[in-house]
Parts: structure tokens; C-alpha cells; sequence
């Protein structure tokens, strides 16, 4: 094949995109709705992912302090845990809420507890972990600090966690699996009524003698030009409402209280979702093309 | 060049267009097929090209079988014919200029040869103010015309011309069927089906009269009329 | 019946198809347009039936002045015509029969109607045989045959045909005029646009000459060539 | 208009629908895939208010006996709840079971507990109500019940229930709108592409003297019946995917551990899924082939 020959191919796809317009932008916006489905979708699943991936970096230890210690140690101990590089975050659990605990636990045998006074309780902290490969070292170190008495992790969160979590991976990825097959399926058709509505053209150009390829090529071209619009036209509308609800998203989970769920940063997921959608759309456009062109080159 | 031998052809919906077919065109002959409407010219040219397969015989072109030319090689059977369509079979999407181009960029020609091939085969044709619009801009006669330069513009060495003047009026016909001659005598195999009975006539060249998918006559020199039915020579 | 009034007609690209045309066609009249290819008679033809719109003057047909007929009527006024298209203009997804039947169904004609006139039209243009197929699957001329039979079936008053015989042998071309000829002895006003030198020539009918979009002659009992050049009247 | 014209229009689209086989295919199979997406969706939603409602409907009441009653005098409270017919089931938490909760409770401070047995802990029973109308009249009853101490709604759980639900009504009512507008987009664009490629026979028909709405009707008939065609594809497809999970449903969450949630039964949502797909198919093909027809009606 020659470099003119190649250089018109490109041309000519273009060209062909151009002046089918009226087709050109209705496939076009199919492939973008389309992939728009796909996109929401994926960002969803990939901020299930994050939601849960970043419950489990973060697994909570509680560290208990000996009962017996006043409140200028406890502060020492405090201290001590939050000037620690390894921890996110500490928050304390007052004597009095752990006495309040207990007794909403017991409820109507309170009298049990008659006598005691929030005193025999032991303060504790719930301490979020930064880099959760260091945890066992951190559990030392904890252990280690003058004052504190035991360290337990909350074991049984993470279990429930895995648990949801190992069930969302696989519906998630049932889920992408369908979907990507379905959008393929859309587009993949949408280029054939693309390619159905010229095929009095294939068939003149085979007529005055084109070979296969030289008619096919551009059909490429204009599927790879129709997909990747599409794909960046999704990518788009996407980001522009992905980026609407991430600003609105923590004023409405204050107003709604579900502050247990956060979203994951645009900047971080939209590469994975803009390479997927790209590869999609292109993909799909050139294997689409070649294969409803073929149907109609015969002649 | 071209052979038709014991050729008989029959569409799917059971139409037999042709049968019996015997015809033998040399190279550098001139040949005027004519004959009644639905005899079977159209269906002689398709064959020629390979649009449609004989049911049953051979047809020979260029030394290729037809029926057992393999698929990718159709497309330099027909980079060696020169075709004018009797539905013109113009690319509605690329301006007069861009049409004859296109034959050329098929057969990868440089843009210079481009560039001073298409208009000059425009200028044959009388159509160069015409180069830059659409088809569907254009009279019958202009896009008959454009057929015509796309036919020629690679110079094939084979030319077939399916009613090639049907649309057009008897001064510019004549001076189609001048240029054919013309190229003729440069040494190109020219056939033309026709009913223009008066260009039959004024061109006296070798004629094969159709009727029902038959060969009723194939005479040199012949005239279109039915007037000299004792001349008859039957193939 | 139909009338142009200074009519000027330049396309959206700039071509002037026609100027200072001004022609009076009577009712019962039999009119031939002739003239070189681009000349203009397509375009003539386009404006009677409102595919274009006049870019000067006026164009009345059947009283109507087409310029400011309202979109809603304007299949009103086609249906009182019977138009051949030079291109066809068949619906390829539609048999021979259906392609006529549709005609009448436009109109809402009874089944019965189509049932009785849809064979009859088919068998003047001698295609009764062919009947179930679809356009594709026809030669040229039985294709513009299966046109004419389209535009015969409603019996319109104003009956126009764009080359109806350019594909078409001299024998069945002739018995084509002949059959318009009679068509228009019952009183329908027809108009033929055509190259063919040797009918205009026989049928001794009104002639009106266009080039380059003027008309140049206008005669009664004319004939197409131009062996009388001063025997021409100008319009 | 005319009998034999509404006819006409009827069985021209039928057959214009047959005769473009390969289009309609394609139109066809874009409509099926894009409302399969809205209906898998849809479903999903549907169930997550199921799920929802369900809960809600159910809300657990605790009834504690008193501490003091024997084995025999419990079974006879547990004979009386499970045999009124507002309580839809009866679950018994033994002395044991409240006693190793509390422990848990108290974890490092189980010294306290030292010299109590489980005895000192009420049997408490987590009843499911039938019909939440009449929870208030449930409560007078049972509280009526000889052993009965106290009664308890599991509020907590509700309150926190209430919150999740009006947060998924809003994201899925907003879901559900932005997907039928997608689907609409998605499927209008189809059919304009499936009449743009016939453009040519609709300019002929006009050309010929037909009126605009003889045109329109059939390609209108047409789009109806792929609309229609797609929809019931899609229903089919649905209930075949949605039967097999429902029937995996069990053996899966039971394998998982997510038997919090529960699947709605397919009779009780096909209805629903079946009338929208049916509605968005068949009134996007109708108003789809008008519009686009109408656009190549003008010559
Ligand atoms: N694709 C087809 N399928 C079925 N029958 C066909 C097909 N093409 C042509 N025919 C039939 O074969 C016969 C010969 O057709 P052909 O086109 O060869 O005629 P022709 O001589 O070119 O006529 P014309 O002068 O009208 O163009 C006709 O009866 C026609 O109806
Ligand atoms: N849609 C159009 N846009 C622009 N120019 C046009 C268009 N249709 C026709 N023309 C031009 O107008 C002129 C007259 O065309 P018209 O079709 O009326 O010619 P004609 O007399 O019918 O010729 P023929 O005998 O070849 O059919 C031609 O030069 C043609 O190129
Ligand atoms: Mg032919
Ligand atoms: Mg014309």
C-alpha cells in the first residue's frame, strides 16, 4: 500500500464523516448515550470499590486503657497515640460512654450495676491506621505505650466487609461484563444501519474495480472517528456531571446523614473511565466497520 | 479478448436473459450489441464483469475464466475494463471531479497523473465547467457523461458501454460515439450496447442483434434496421 | 392548462437552468420539448410539478400558481399529473405491480379499481409478464416502461414524460409515442421531453426547442432537426 | 380517511418492517439491548425498594419476659405469640444467648459478672410483624401476655432505614429518569437512522402525489412494531435473567452470608417492568418515525 494511497484512506474517512452528517452525528449519538450508560455505571462500581477498599485500609483498633488511670495519663496516652505517624486519626470513648454502653446492654436489670459508678469502666481510643501493611508493627508500638492495657482489632467489621465486599466484586463484574457486551452490541449495530444505508456506494466502488481493503479502510476510519467522538462526547457529559455531584455530594450526605459513604475524586477515576470508554468506542467502531462492510462487498 | 462460449444465463427469479451464447470479440474490434428492450445486452455486459456469473458455458476476458476468477482478483479484471453503466452508478457523495479521480486513485496513480488525467477526460466529455458539483446536481445527459469519463480515464484496454447516448441529444451522441471511434483506432476494444438506430447505422461497424436472450445476427459492417431481414447472417 | 411567465430558474449553486421562459400549453395540446443535454427541459418539468420552485416569475398549472401553492396541496396538484421521471424514481422495495398499484392508492382508488386498472396499464407498456418482480430485477427500459405505466394509470389530465423512450429500442419507442399519441387524442394535455430526432420527426406535433435554458423555437408541426434553421420561430 | 387506507397503512408497515430485514434486525437489536440496560436497572431498583419496604413493613418488636419465669411458662408466652396470627414469626433469644451478649459487652471487665449466672438475663423473643397497620394494637396484645415485662420497638433501626430509603428514592427516581431519557435518546436516534436510509422511497412517495400523513402512517406502524418487537425481546431476555438468578438467589446469599437481603419474585415486578419497557418502545418508535419522517417530507 502506498503512503498516498494511506494518506487518502485517512482523508477520506474524514471526509466521509463530514459529509454523511446528518448520519454521522445520529450514530454519533447513539455511541455517546450508549457509552454515557456505560460510564455512569463504571464510575459507580469503581466508587463501591473505593467505599468499601477504603473501609478496609482504615480497619478500626480500639487500644483500652488500664482502669485505673487518671485523667492527666489518659491525656498523656492520648498524646502519644496522635503525635504517632502511623495513625490517621484517634477518638476517644469517655468512661461515661462505655458506662452508658453497658447499661443500655443490661437495660432492665440496670440494677445490676447499682453501686458501681462509670469509674470501673476503662477509657478507650478507636484509632483509624494509615498504612494498613504496618498494622502488626503499630499493635506493638500501641501495646508498648505506658498506660494502655490491651489492643483489639475490630475484627468482626472487617469480616462483614469482606464478606459484602468479595459479593459486590463479582455482581460488579457480572455487572461491567454485561454492560460492555450490551454497548458493544448497541454500537456495533448502529454501524451497520451506518453501513447499511451506503451500501449502493460499496457496491459502485467494487463495481469500477476497488479492492476490498481500499473500500473498507475508510469505513475504518470514519467507525474509529464516530466511536472516539462518542467516547470522548460520554467522557464529557461524564465529568461535567460526575464533578456537579462530587461538589454537592457532602452538603447532601450531611442533610440526608449517610456520612458513611464517600466519593471517590474525579481526577483519580477519570483516566481508567476515559481509557475504557476510549477503547470501547474505538474498538468497536473499527471492528464494527470491518465487519459490516464485508457483508456488502460481495459483489 | 472477450469469449462467450455456449453461454446461457438465468437470473434466480427463473428469468432466462441469455442462452446459446456463442461470440468471439478480438482486440481492436468495435462492436455495436444491439437489440429490442430486455433481449439481453445489459445482462452480456454484467457477464463481461463479472456482476453476474453464467449459469451455464464460459466466458473468457483478458485470458480469465470468469467463473473461476478467484474473489480477490475481480477487482484487476475490472481495472482493465472501462465501464459506462446504463444507471451511471455514480458516487453520490463525491463531487464530477472527485468521481473520475476516484478511478484512478483506486489503481494508486499519482496525484500528478491525477491532476492532468481527470480534466482532460472532463474536457472530452464536454463537462469541465461541471467538475466541482454533485451528481444530483447534474442533467441525465451530464451524469451519463460523467459515466463515460470515468470509463476512460485509465485508458483500459477493454470499453463497454451500456446505452452510452440514452440520454443524450443526437449532436453531442454523435460526437460521443466519434470518440469511441476514436479511441478505437488507438487500439482499444470498444463495445457498445445501443438503440440509437442512427448512430448504428451512420457508424458501420461489426453488429450482434439480442432478441430474447439470443444472438440473431453478427454482422460487419451491419446497420441497425430490420429493413434488410434477407441480410440477416445468423451467428 | 400550464403557463410560464417570465420564468427565471437558478439553482442553490448558481447554475441558471432557465430564463425568460414564457410558454402557453393549452389543454388537448401535444407538446414535444427538445434541445441539447443541460439544456433545461428537466428543469422545465421539475417546476410544472413543483420539485423546484421558480426563482423569477410565475408558473401556473391547472390554475394553481405553484409558487405560492401551500405545502399541504401540493400533492393535490401532482396527483393531477402523470409524471415519467427520467431517473424512474421506482420504490425498490415494491414488485412492478405495487409500484403502479401505489399510484392509485394515493388517490384511495377501490381494490377493485387497482385490480382492473393496474393489468391494463401493465399490458399497454407490454409488461404484463412482469408483474411480481421488483425494479432491480428489470433492464432499463422495462424499468422507464414500468414508469409510463405509473404515470398512465390514473388517467391524468396533464400527462408528462422526461426521455420515456431513452431507453428503449426505435420499435417499442414508437408504439410508446403512438400510445401517448392516442392518450392525448382522448384529451389528456401531454408533454414529451426527448432527444430522439426520428419521433419528433415523425409525429408532426408542437415543438418547443430550449438551449441553454432559452427557448429558441416554438412550432407547431415541427420537427427536432436543425436542417431548417430559418424556418424557426422564435417564442 | 378511509377503511382500506388505515388497511393499507397496516399492512404497508408490516411488510416495510419484513422487507428491510436487515435494518429492521438492526433497529431491532439496538432497541432490545438499550431497554434491557433500563430494564435490568429497573429491576434492581425495584428490588432495592422491595428490599426496603420490606424491612420497614417488618419492623422487629423485642418482647422481654420477666427474668423470674420458668422453662414451662416461656414456652407457653412463645405458644401464644407464635399462634396470633399479626406475627408473622417469632424468634427466641434464651438467657444464654442475652448473657453472652452482655459479656461481650463488658469484655475486659467480666470480673463484675463473677458469681452472676446467665440467670440474671430475661428470654426475650424478636418478633416480625405482618401488617405494620396494626403494630400499636400488636403491642397492647402482647404486652396483655401473662410473662410479658416489656415491649420494644427495635426504633433505632427504623429511624436509620427511613434515612437510606428517602436517599434511594431520590437517586433512583433520578436513575430511572436520566436512563429512560438515555433509552429514549438512544432508540429515537435508531429509528431516525433506519428512515434517513430510506429517504429516497419517502421523496418519490412525495413526488408522486402522496399526502404527508399516507407517508408517514406506515413508517409510523413500523417504528411502533420495532419499538413493540424490541420491548418484548428485552421483557423475554429479562425474566430469563432474572428467573435463573432468583433461583440461584438462596443457595448464593446463603454461601455469601447476605441474608439481609432478599429478591422480590418475578410475577409480582414483571407486570411493572413489562408496561414500561412496552411503553418507552413502542411511544419513542411512533413519535421517532413522525419526527424524522417529517424531515424529509418537505420537497
Ligand atoms: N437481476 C435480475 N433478476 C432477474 N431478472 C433480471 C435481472 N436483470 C435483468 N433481468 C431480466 O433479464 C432480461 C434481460 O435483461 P437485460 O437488462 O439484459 O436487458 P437489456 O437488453 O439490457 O434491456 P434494455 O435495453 O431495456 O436495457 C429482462 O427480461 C430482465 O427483466
Ligand atoms: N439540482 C441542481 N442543482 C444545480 N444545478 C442543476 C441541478 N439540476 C440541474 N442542474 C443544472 O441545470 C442545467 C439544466 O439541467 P436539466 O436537468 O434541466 O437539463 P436537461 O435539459 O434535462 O438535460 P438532459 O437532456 O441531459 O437531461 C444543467 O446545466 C444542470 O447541470
Ligand atoms: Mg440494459
Ligand atoms: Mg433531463
Amino acid at each position: 500500500m502506498k503512503i498516498r494511497t494511506i494518506k487518502y484512506i485517512v482523508k477520506e474517512g474524514f471526509l466521509n464523516t463530514y459529509r454523511n452528517k446528518l448520519m454521522s452525528l445520529a450514530s454519533v449519538s447513539i455511541v455517546t448515550a450508549t457509552l454515557l450508560i456505560f460510564g455512569i455505571f463504571f464510575a459507580i462500581i469503581l466508587n463501591l470499590n473505593y467505599n468499601i477498599k477504603a473501609f478496609q485500609e482504615q480497619p478500626e483498633l480500639e487500644a483500652f486503657c488500664y482502669t485505673e488511670l487518671n485523667d492527666e495519663e489518659i491525656n498523656q496516652v492520648k498524646e502519644m497515640l496522635m503525635n504517632n505517624d502511623k495513625i490517621e486519626s484517634v477518638q476517644m470513648v469517655t468512661r461515661k460512654e462505655a458506662f452508658e454502653k453497658l447499661k443500655e446492654m443490661l437495660d432492665n436489670r440496670e440494677e445490676m450495676l447499682e453501686g458501681y459508678s462509670e469509674n470501673i469502666m476503662p477509657v478507650s481510643f478507636i484509632i483509624n491506621i494509615k498504612d494498613t501493611s504496618r498494622t502488626p508493627e503499630l499493635v506493638e508500638e500501641i501495646k508498648g505505650i505506658f498506660g494502655i492495657e490491651s489492643v483489639r482489632y475490630s475484627q468482626r467489621v472487617i469480616d462483614i466487609m469482606n464478606r459484602i465486599n468479595s459479593w459486590v466484586k463479582w455482581i460488579s463484574t457480572a455487572f461491567v461484563a454485561l454492560l460492555t457486551g450490551i454497548s458493544v452490541f448497541i454500537i456495533s449495530n448502529t454501524i451497520r444501519l451506518t453501513v447499511f444505508a451506503r451500501r449502493k456506494e460499496i457496491n459502485i466502488m467494487k463495481y469500477i474495480g476497488a479492492t476490498d481493503w481500499f473500500i473498507r479502510w475508510p469505513f475504518v476510519v470514519e467507525g474509529v472517528i464516530i466511536g472516539i467522538a462518542g467516547a470522548v462526547l460520554a467522557f464529557i457529559l461524564l465529568c461535567y456531571g460526575y464533578s456537579s455531584i462530587e461538589s454537592n455530594f457532602h452538603s447532601d450526605v450531611t442533610r440526608l446523614s449517610i456520612n458513611f459513604i464517600s466519593i471517590a475524586a474525579l481526577r483519580d477515576i477519570a483516566s481508567k473511565v476515559f481509557g475504557l470508554l476510549l477503547l470501547i468506542g474505538s474498538s468497536v467502531g473499527c471492528l464494527g466497520s470491518m465487519i459490516s462492510v464485508r457483508k456488502h462487498l460481495r459483489v | 479478448m472477450v469469449e462467450f462460449r455456449n453461454v446461457m444465463k438465468r437470473y434466480p427469479n427463473g428469468t432466462v436473459a441469455l442462452r446459446d451464447i456463442n461470440l468471439k470479440i478480438r482486440k481492436g474490434e468495435f462492436v455495436f450489441v444491439i437489440g429490442p428492450s430486455g433481449s439481453g445486452k445489459s445482462t452480456l455486459i454484467k457477464l463481461i464483469m463479472k456482476e453476474e456469473d453464467p449459469t451455464e458455458g464460459e466466458v473468457i476476458v483478458n485470458g480469465y475464466n470468469i467463473s473461476t476468477l478467484p474473489r480477490n482478483k475481480i477487482p484487476y479484471l475490472r481495472r482493465s475494463l472501462g465501464i459506462v453503466f446504463q444507471d451511471f452508478r455514480l458516487l453520490q457523495h463525491k463531487t464530477v471531479y472527485e468521481n473520475v479521480a476516484f478511478a484512478m486513485q483506486i489503481v494508486e496513480a499519482t496525484p500528478k497523473e491525477i491532476r492532468r488525467q481527470v480534466p482532460m477526460a472532463l474536457a472530452l466529455v464536454g463537462l469541465s465547467k461541471k467538475a466541482d458539483v454533485y451528481p444530483d446536481q447534474l442533467s441525465g445527459g451530464e451524469q451519463q457523461r460523467v459515466a463515460l469519463a470515468r470509463a476512460l480515464v485509465n485508458n483500459p484496454s477493454l470499453l463497454i458501454a451500456d446505452e452510452p447516448t440514452g440520454n443524450l441529444d443526437p449532436e453531442i451522441s454523435l460526437e460521443i460515439m466519434k470518440l469511441l471511434s476514436e479511441i478505437n483506432q488507438r487500439g482499444t476494444t470498444v463495445i457498445v450496447a445501443t438503440h440509437e438506430k442512427s448512430i448504428v447505422d451512420a457508424m458501420k461497424k461489426r453488429v450482434v442483434a439480442l432478441d430474447r436472450g439470443q444472438i440473431v445476427r453478427d454482422q460487419e459492417k451491419g446497420i441497425y434496421g430490420d429493413e434488410d431481414k434477407d441480410n440477416k447472417i445468423y451467428s
